[in-house]
């Protein structure tokens, strides 16, 4: 019995490895569910992953392997460099792409009508959450200086940007913006800074292991200000930060959160626990999404042709497990719910889970 | 104290139309407490072969280094023809035609011996970046003349039977002669050899005694530094004794051997193996 | 003088990996004498010295040393019998001071017999007290010949294997440093010289070998070989 | 007979050659052309790094320094001022050129170490320049949608934009470069660089000038590496500031050495392989790099001196002669 | 100017740089001395932060115990890796030139290492929870926390101790002697693998040390190793390669002034200011700082 092939590219090795890590846990959970059930159009989907070490050269030859493998459609590349690399590859050969987690936004500039139609974005954009973010910190009325740190890559830059666009219209200062490298150990100097300067809350726009490094740090050296921009609390390190309170008031506005309460998240991640011992999270999530919002276009489409499934994929409607129904643009860009939570002490509180637009 | 070496100047016919070839001034290096080189002075006539002895450590191959470039902390003056070439590169130095051996030797162990021999004749045959890599007629003619004229030389130093093998694989003495070869490949105006002789064989050592002849003959003039007396004084003209950083006295070797000054600083018990 | 052989080869092969260099040495050198080898450029002497060492491989052949069989020990094994090598050329620590180089050629030996030797070698050779903070690397040539023998003179060796210690020493140092081997000698010590320098360390040896080729072409009393007119003619420069 | 045929060596090269140009035809994998197109770029890089370093004994890791300038300069002359892919690679050449002999001015006097980090804090300077100057650069995002080299003469016009014709692309621009590095050092050229890396002291002392020399290598070098950067993000169609990774440098490396240092055609088998070689065990999906690492520690095991010394054993063991170290080292 | 903020900039650029040198200590022997190239440096590092944060909750987060624990394992182990580095490089002579075949060894052992620990832990940013919580000394307004004065008192010690090894016991000299001359070393009767072996061994433990006390102040996952190469290697390099005292001073200088920069500028000049920096330094040094040289003729 012939399977249908998908591939995925995703960062299994190199700085953002973790993301790749937990996006597979999600795309493999998600693949031996449908498999469970018959698979798609009466067959097995089966899996072709590749390593692109987050870089975009690599990432062009796993996107020509992939297609060369004769995968019916690729998941993932995860880093934003690494899916605009690609973009070009798979237009050329026709084959859709499914995203779930870069946040470029020029892929959707570059996405769907008028530009590429192959690719397609699941993530909402860091300006949505950022403006859903400030207008909850709006809302509470304490917070009127916010500070901003941010890893000086893409993702960083945009939602730094995306976040003090959104204070600035909600009346909230910006006392100070600052970038640091990625994978940057010590914190110690900025935070002397922002310590002094005022700042009641911190936007955070970082990779989890700098976040973590920067939380414990601010933690330590007494810096009292409460945390936002995009937060999570999975994983090992943040977990324990969590649990020592180190997140006490943090607010944040985040596509994805293990706490919010549908019966599709709590099985999803009761699913996971038990697989990996561990909670899902964003990538897992995302990586899960993924595969079902291809699989259903698979079946839609009724046949395993690119084309096909391409067309079939512009008439997603698909049921997020966030509670939302995921339908893509004219940019082939989606609009998923995502997530408000705050934390009192070491309790996440899923204060909101809003539609992004 | 250096009255002879004052005097000396002042007793010498003065030779107006020809300046010395090469003309050291009131040379100094220190290093800390350890005046290396201090004050000296020192003249190399055109066409004459100069020796040059004194006491381990009294600063000989440290003047070497001034004259030469590789020392960048000297002060006093270098001239060479009347030009000044103190404080230039020491390629640059080199291709004025000041040219030295090394007394910790130096060869391209990685090399052919006669690769080795090459080298030293490369910098001077006048070819520019274009002949070798577009390998031009003119090139292959330079090539043969560089070949013949190595393979010559390595003959004349016993290193013919060698010249296949890498530099590294010599013996001490041989690598020696291979430096020797080497810079003798061009013709330089002034060659400047540092202990040239340590460490060869007596029987070679005649040979390179005659060799050396023969090429003062043609025209270049030579500084030898030596401890091998009976080698200076059969081969120079001059001989400048140093002692402590400066000249003690020069004269025609039959002078300085008769010197008492030199027998006890530098000879030793007057006989010092003559 | 007593008459027992420290080292006795025969056969001796030694190379460096590729076609053998020194082929087939007998040499025989009694307690407390000191014997010179001499010889052309590139004859194998170094090659002789290193394979009594242990530092070049012995292809074939045997070494007896007091009696046992030494040809497949490491060099290390051989220095710690007695049988100490100063190489040709330069062999020091360059980054390193005259004093740290002293001290550490010195490891051997007893703390408490430590000052003693270090005052010994400076009898020896005087100007190595004044250069003790310079790096050994900046000493000039002659001065770090003289630290090298300083070096392995401090441990008194049994048996001392010297590769031209003549080489870019001035004419009086060259007669001083003939004369203190000469002393070691009558003291008890076992010496092999190579030179170059050959009527000065003749002078003092009691026996003497001519190598060309890699052969031994003659051996015997030191006077003999100096005086015999067809090795003067072709080896020695007369 | 042509004179190509006429040694064993000509009659490989001419073979190399109808092997390159047929390949295309004989496979329809557009994945292996790409895996080769990239073996292309990597060993016009690695030996961009052996001219300065295996040659001039420089270990530079500004390599990827001025592969990523090329990429800068070439996609900034397309997009921002209107010039051809060709101008951009020009423009990439002359920029990296300067560059080169600005940089040469400050390090070539250091010692062989600081050498190293001063090269290294170049191009981790140029990387932060690409992130940060984001007027320019359109910092961590990168200017994607570059176009593809075209030639236009008169009313012919050829675009390289499918995977066969820009492999022939690479592998006329490798051929190009390759065969002006090979005439280059295999000249006296070559040997005056090695004289640098082996005793630069007497090299100087027989009129040898060192610095002149050691510029003209790093210029070199340089411009080899700008150019084959220049042409690679077009291949690419984007370049970013991961251009300047250090996945670059080590791949490099990794070729210049086991392929071994100084050496031409071995150095190019390295290249070759050794970017193939991460794609063949691409077959062992998450456990790949655990092998790849197994096999540069197996390399140096069982190839102590690259590919060259294997070669140079093989052809000691028929003659005589020649060096061979002393047993043991630390 | 605000002597509080000064003050704690200053003292947060003392420390750091005090974190810089103790992960330089352990290249410092390797490379300053031996010219050994470790590309696999910051892995020895990752995998002893590993193991420090799997012994911690053996002792109940005891920090002191599990350090000692760590050391004694990390002896036996460095002397085995050691042992097993040397010989690789030994391989095919010398002639294959033990900086390539070094470089070329650990860097794939560091390949090996990133990807294994990968395979074994995960690449999720790992945080190890120690007796130290988040505390902090407060001197005044300033703060130093119990994490990085443990470094700091560390750091001291190690290089307090590194350079009476090197400079006043006779294993320190005979290290740097037989990475000077070998032949000079057999001369002597020193055993030239012996040493190296040792000084490898001793290298890789302080490698280890810098990690475990790096453990309560970076959380850390398989690559964390990679960012705290360059700046060691910039640390030996310019302090003038296996000078103790000029790492030192090197690493306070670049601690001092990436703060300073952090403090008055953006923190994503840090960098910058520090290789431009680093190149004017050596520009200016061509040997680095503190390293004096050797007469050429
Ligand atoms: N870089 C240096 N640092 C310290 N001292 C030095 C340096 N270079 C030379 N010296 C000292 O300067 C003195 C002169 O050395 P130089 O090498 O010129 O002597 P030399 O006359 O060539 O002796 P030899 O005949 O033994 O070769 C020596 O005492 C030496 O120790
Ligand atoms: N490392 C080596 N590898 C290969 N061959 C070598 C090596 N060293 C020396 N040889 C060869 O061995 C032969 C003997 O060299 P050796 O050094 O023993 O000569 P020697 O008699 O000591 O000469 P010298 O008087 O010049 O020191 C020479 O032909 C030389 O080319
Ligand atoms: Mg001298
Ligand atoms: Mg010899």
């Amino acid at each position: 019995q012939e399977a249908v092939q998908i591939g995925v590219s995703a960062p299994l090795t190199g700085p953002v490895a973790h993301g790749g890590e937990h996006e597979m846990r999600g795309i493999r959970l998600a693949v031996e569910e449908i498999n469970a059930k018959g698979g798609v159009l009466g067959k097995p989907i089966a899996l072709t992953v590749e390593d692109n070490q987050c870089n975009p050269s690599v990432s062009v030859t796993v996107a020509n392997k992939l297609i060369e493998d004769g995968v019916v459609a690729i998941i993932g590349a995860q880093c934003s460099s690494a899916v605009l690399a690609a973009m070009p590859v798979v237009q050329k050969a026709g084959v859709p792409l499914v995203s779930g987690i870069a946040t470029s936004p020029s892929i959707t500039e570059k996405a769907g009508i008028g530009g590429n139609p192959w690719v397609f974005r699941l993530n909402p954009s860091d300006r949505e959450l950022a403006v859903a973010d400030v207008n909850y910190l709006a809302s509470l009325g304490s917070v009127k200086r916010v500070a901003i740190v941010a890893e000086s890559t893409d993702y960083g830059r945009g939602g730094a940007e995306a976040f003090a666009k959104a204070a600035e219209a909600k009346g909230i200062e910006v006392v100070s913006t600052d970038f640091h490298p990625l994978g940057a150990a010590d914190f110690t100097t900025i935070l002397t800074r922002l310590g002094r300067s005022g700042a009641q809350a911190i936007a955070l726009y970082q990779a989890p292991a700098d976040r973590a490094n920067f939380v414990r740090q601010k933690e330590a050296l007494g810096v009292k200000a409460a945390l936002t921009g995009k937060l999570n609390f999975a994983g090992e390190a943040h977990e324990k930060l969590l649990a020592d309170g180190a997140f006490d008031q943090a607010v944040t506005a985040f596509p994805y959160a293990p706490e919010v309460d549908t019966p599709a998240n709590k099985a999803f991640v009761a699913k996971l626990v038990a697989k990996y011992g561990e909670t899902s999270q964003y990538e897992s999530f995302a990586g899960y999404e993924e595969v079902y919002v291809l699989a259903a276009a698979i079946e839609r489409a009724g046949t395993p042709d690119r084309a096909a499934v391409r067309a079939a994929l512009t008439k997603t409607s698909y049921a997020s497990m966030l509670g939302g129904t995921i339908t893509f643009d004219d940019h082939d860009q989606a609009h998923n719910k995502a997530v408000i939570s705050r934390v009192d002490g070491s309790k996440v509180t899923v204060v909101d889970v809003f539609s992004t637009n | 104290m250096d009255s002879l070496a004052a005097s000396d100047g002042v007793l010498r016919p003065a030779a107006p139309t020809a300046p010395p070839l090469l003309k050291v001034a009131e040379l100094r290096r220190s290093f800390g407490a350890v005046r290396a080189v201090d004050g000296l002075d020192l003249e190399v006539e055109a066409g004459s072969i100069t020796g040059m002895i004194g006491p381990n450590g009294c600063g000989k191959t440290t003047a070497v280094n001034c004259i030469t470039g590789f020392d960048r902390g000297c002060s006093g003056s270098v001239e060479l023809q009347g030009r000044s070439i103190a404080r230039r590169q020491p390629e640059e130095i080199a291709r004025g035609g000041v040219m030295r051996t090394f007394q910790a030797i130096r060869v391209f162990d990685g090399f052919s011996v006669l690769e080795n021999a090459a080298m030293g004749r490369q910098c001077f045959d006048g070819l520019r970046l274009q002949h070798p890599i577009l390998r031009t007629p003119r090139f292959r003619q330079v090539e043969r003349e560089t070949r013949a004229r190595a393979e010559a030389l390595l003959e004349t130093v016993g290193l013919g039977a060698k010249k296949g093998e890498l530099a590294g694989s010599l013996s001490y003495g041989q690598k020696k002669l291979l430096a020797l070869a080497g810079i003798l490949m061009s013709e330089p105006k002034i060659v400047i050899l540092d202990e040239p002789v340590a460490g060869v064989n007596p029987t070679m050592v005649h040979e390179i005694a005659e060799l050396l002849r023969r090429l003062n003959a043609a025209g270049t003039t030579f500084l030898i530094i030596e401890h091998n007396i009976e080698f200076v004084m059969a081969l120079s003209d001059r001989v400048v004794v140093m002692d402590r950083g400066r000249r003690l006295a020069s004269g025609t070797p039959a002078e300085i051997q008769q010197d008492e000054r030199v027998l006890e600083a530098y000879l030793g018990g007057g006989d010092g193996g003559l | 003088m007593d008459s027992e052989a420290v080292i006795e080869t025969a056969g001796l092969v030694v190379g460096y990996g590729g076609p053998p260099i020194v082929r087939g040495a007998a040499v025989t050198v009694r307690r407390g004498t000191m014997v010179t080898f001499v010889g052309p450029n590139g004859a194998g002497k170094s090659t002789l010295l290193r394979g009594l060492a242990g530092l070049s491989a012995a292809y074939a052949g045997s070494i007896l040393y007091n009696g046992t069989q030494i040809a497949a020990t490491s060099a290390l094994e051989r220095h710690a019998m007695g049988i100490v090598f100063v190489p040709q050329g330069r062999c020091n620590f360059g980054r390193m001071s005259v004093e740290e180089n002293l001290e550490i050629a010195a490891h051997g030996i007893a703390r408490a017999e430590r000052r003693a030797a270090r005052a010994y070698v400076f009898g020896l050779f005087p100007v190595l007290e004044e250069r003790l903070q310079t790096m050994a690397g900046n000493l000039s040539g002659g001065e770090q010949q003289l630290l090298e023998m300083a070096m392995v003179l401090q441990t008194r060796p049994q048996c001392l294997l010297v590769d031209e210690p003549s080489l870019g020493l001035s004419p009086k140092m060259q007669a001083d440093i003939f004369g203190k081997l000469g002393g070691l000698r009558d003291a008890g010590m076992t010496i092999i010289v190579v030179e170059q320098n050959v009527r000065a360390a003749l002078a003092v040896s009691d026996d003497a070998a001519v190598l060309v080729n890699g052969e031994i072409v003659m051996q015997g009393p030191a006077p003999e070989v100096a005086g015999d007119p067809g090795i003067r003619r072709a080896y020695l420069g007369h | 007979m042509p004179p190509a045929m006429r040694s064993p060596k000509g009659l490989l090269l001419l073979l190399l050659a109808v092997l390159a140009l047929a390949y295309p035809f004989a496979s329809s994998s557009g994945y292996h052309l790409n895996v080769l197109t990239n073996a292309l770029f990597f060993t016009v890089l690695a030996m961009s790094l052996n001219v300065i370093y295996g040659y001039a004994g420089l270990l530079s890791f500004a390599q990827v320094g001025f592969w990523g300038v090329g990429g800068y300069v070439g996609a900034l002359t397309v997009t921002r001022l209107g010039g051809s892919v060709w101008d951009g690679m020009l423009a990439a050449g002359a920029v990296a050129l300067l560059l080169a002999i600005a940089i040469s001015a400050v390090s070539l006097r250091l010692s062989n170490h600081a050498f190293v980090i001063v090269s290294i804090a170049f191009t981790l300077l140029l990387q932060l320049l690409a992130q940060e100057w984001i007027d320019v650069t359109n910092g961590p995002m990168g200017i994607p949608g570059l176009p593809a080299p075209e030639i236009v003469l008169g009313p012919l016009y050829f675009a390289f934009d499918d995977r066969t014709s820009q492999y022939f692309l690479a592998l006329a621009f490798a051929a190009a470069t390759l065969a002006a590095i090979g005439l280059v050092l295999s000249s006296r050229v070559g040997r005056t660089l090695r004289m640098l890396k082996h005793d630069e002291t007497l090299a100087r002392s027989l009129g040898v000038r060192t610095t002149r020399w050691k510029v003209f290598a790093a210029g070199f070098a340089a411009v080899v590496a700008a150019m084959a950067g220049a042409l690679y993000v077009f291949y690419l169609s984007i370049v970013d500031p991961t251009i300047f990774d250090v996945y670059y440098t080590q791949l490099m490396l990794v070729i210049v050495i086991v392929g071994g240092l100084g050496s031409f055609w071995p150095m190019i088998a390295a290249g070759f392989v050794l970017v193939v070689l991460p794609e063949v065990l691409r077959t062992s999906d998450e456990v790949r790099m655990i092998y790849y690492g197994v096999v540069l520690i197996a390399g140096v095991l069982f190839f102590p001196r690259g590919f060259a010394g294997l070669l140079a054993a093989r052809r000691r063991r028929h003659s005589s002669g020649g060096r061979l170290g002393q047993p043991g080292s630390i | 100017m605000d002597p509080v903020f000064l003050g704690q900039l200053l003292l947060n650029g003392i420390v750091i740089g005090l974190i810089y040198g103790l992960i330089a200590t352990g290249l410092t022997l390797q490379f300053g001395i031996l010219h050994i190239v470790n590309f696999a440096h910051g892995e020895v590092l990752m995998v002893a932060m590993y193991a420090m944060a799997a012994l911690l909750p053996l002792f109940g987060g005891d920090f002191f115990v599990a350090f000692a624990v760590l050391v004694v394992l990390a002896s036996a182990v460095s002397l085995l890796a050691a042992r097993g580095l040397l010989a690789a490089l030994a391989t095919g002579g010398d002639g294959g030139g033990i900086f390539e075949k070094s470089l070329l060894l650990t860097l794939g052992v560091s390949i090996v290492l990133v990807n294994g620990v990968q395979q074994l832990f995960t690449s999720n940013p790992q945080m190890a929870t120690t007796s130290f919580g988040y505390g902090a000394f407060a001197l005044g307004e300033i703060r130093l926390t119990y994490a990085h004065a443990l470094a700091s008192v560390v750091a001291v010690v190690t290089f307090g101790a590194l350079f009476w090894f090197l400079l006043r016991t006779n294993a320190g000299r005979a290290l740097r002697a037989v990475a000077q001359n070998r032949e000079a070393a057999l001369m002597i009767g020193l055993d030239p693998t012996r040493v190296a072996r040792r000084a490898v061994a001793v290298s890789l433990v302080l490698s280890a040390v810098a990690g475990a006390v790096l453990v309560p102040i970076i959380v850390f996952q398989p690559t964390v190793g990679q960012t705290l190469l360059l700046k060691a290697f910039a640390v030996v390099v310019i302090g003038g390669m296996g000078n103790i005292g000029g790492a030192v001073a090197v690493a306070l200088g670049l601690g001092v002034l990436e703060s300073l920069v952090g403090g008055f500028a953006d923190i994503v000049w840090q960098n910058a200011v520090a290789f431009v920096a680093m190149i004017a330094v050596l520009a200016m040094r061509p040997q680095g700082l503190f390293a004096a040289a050797i007469r050429k003729g």
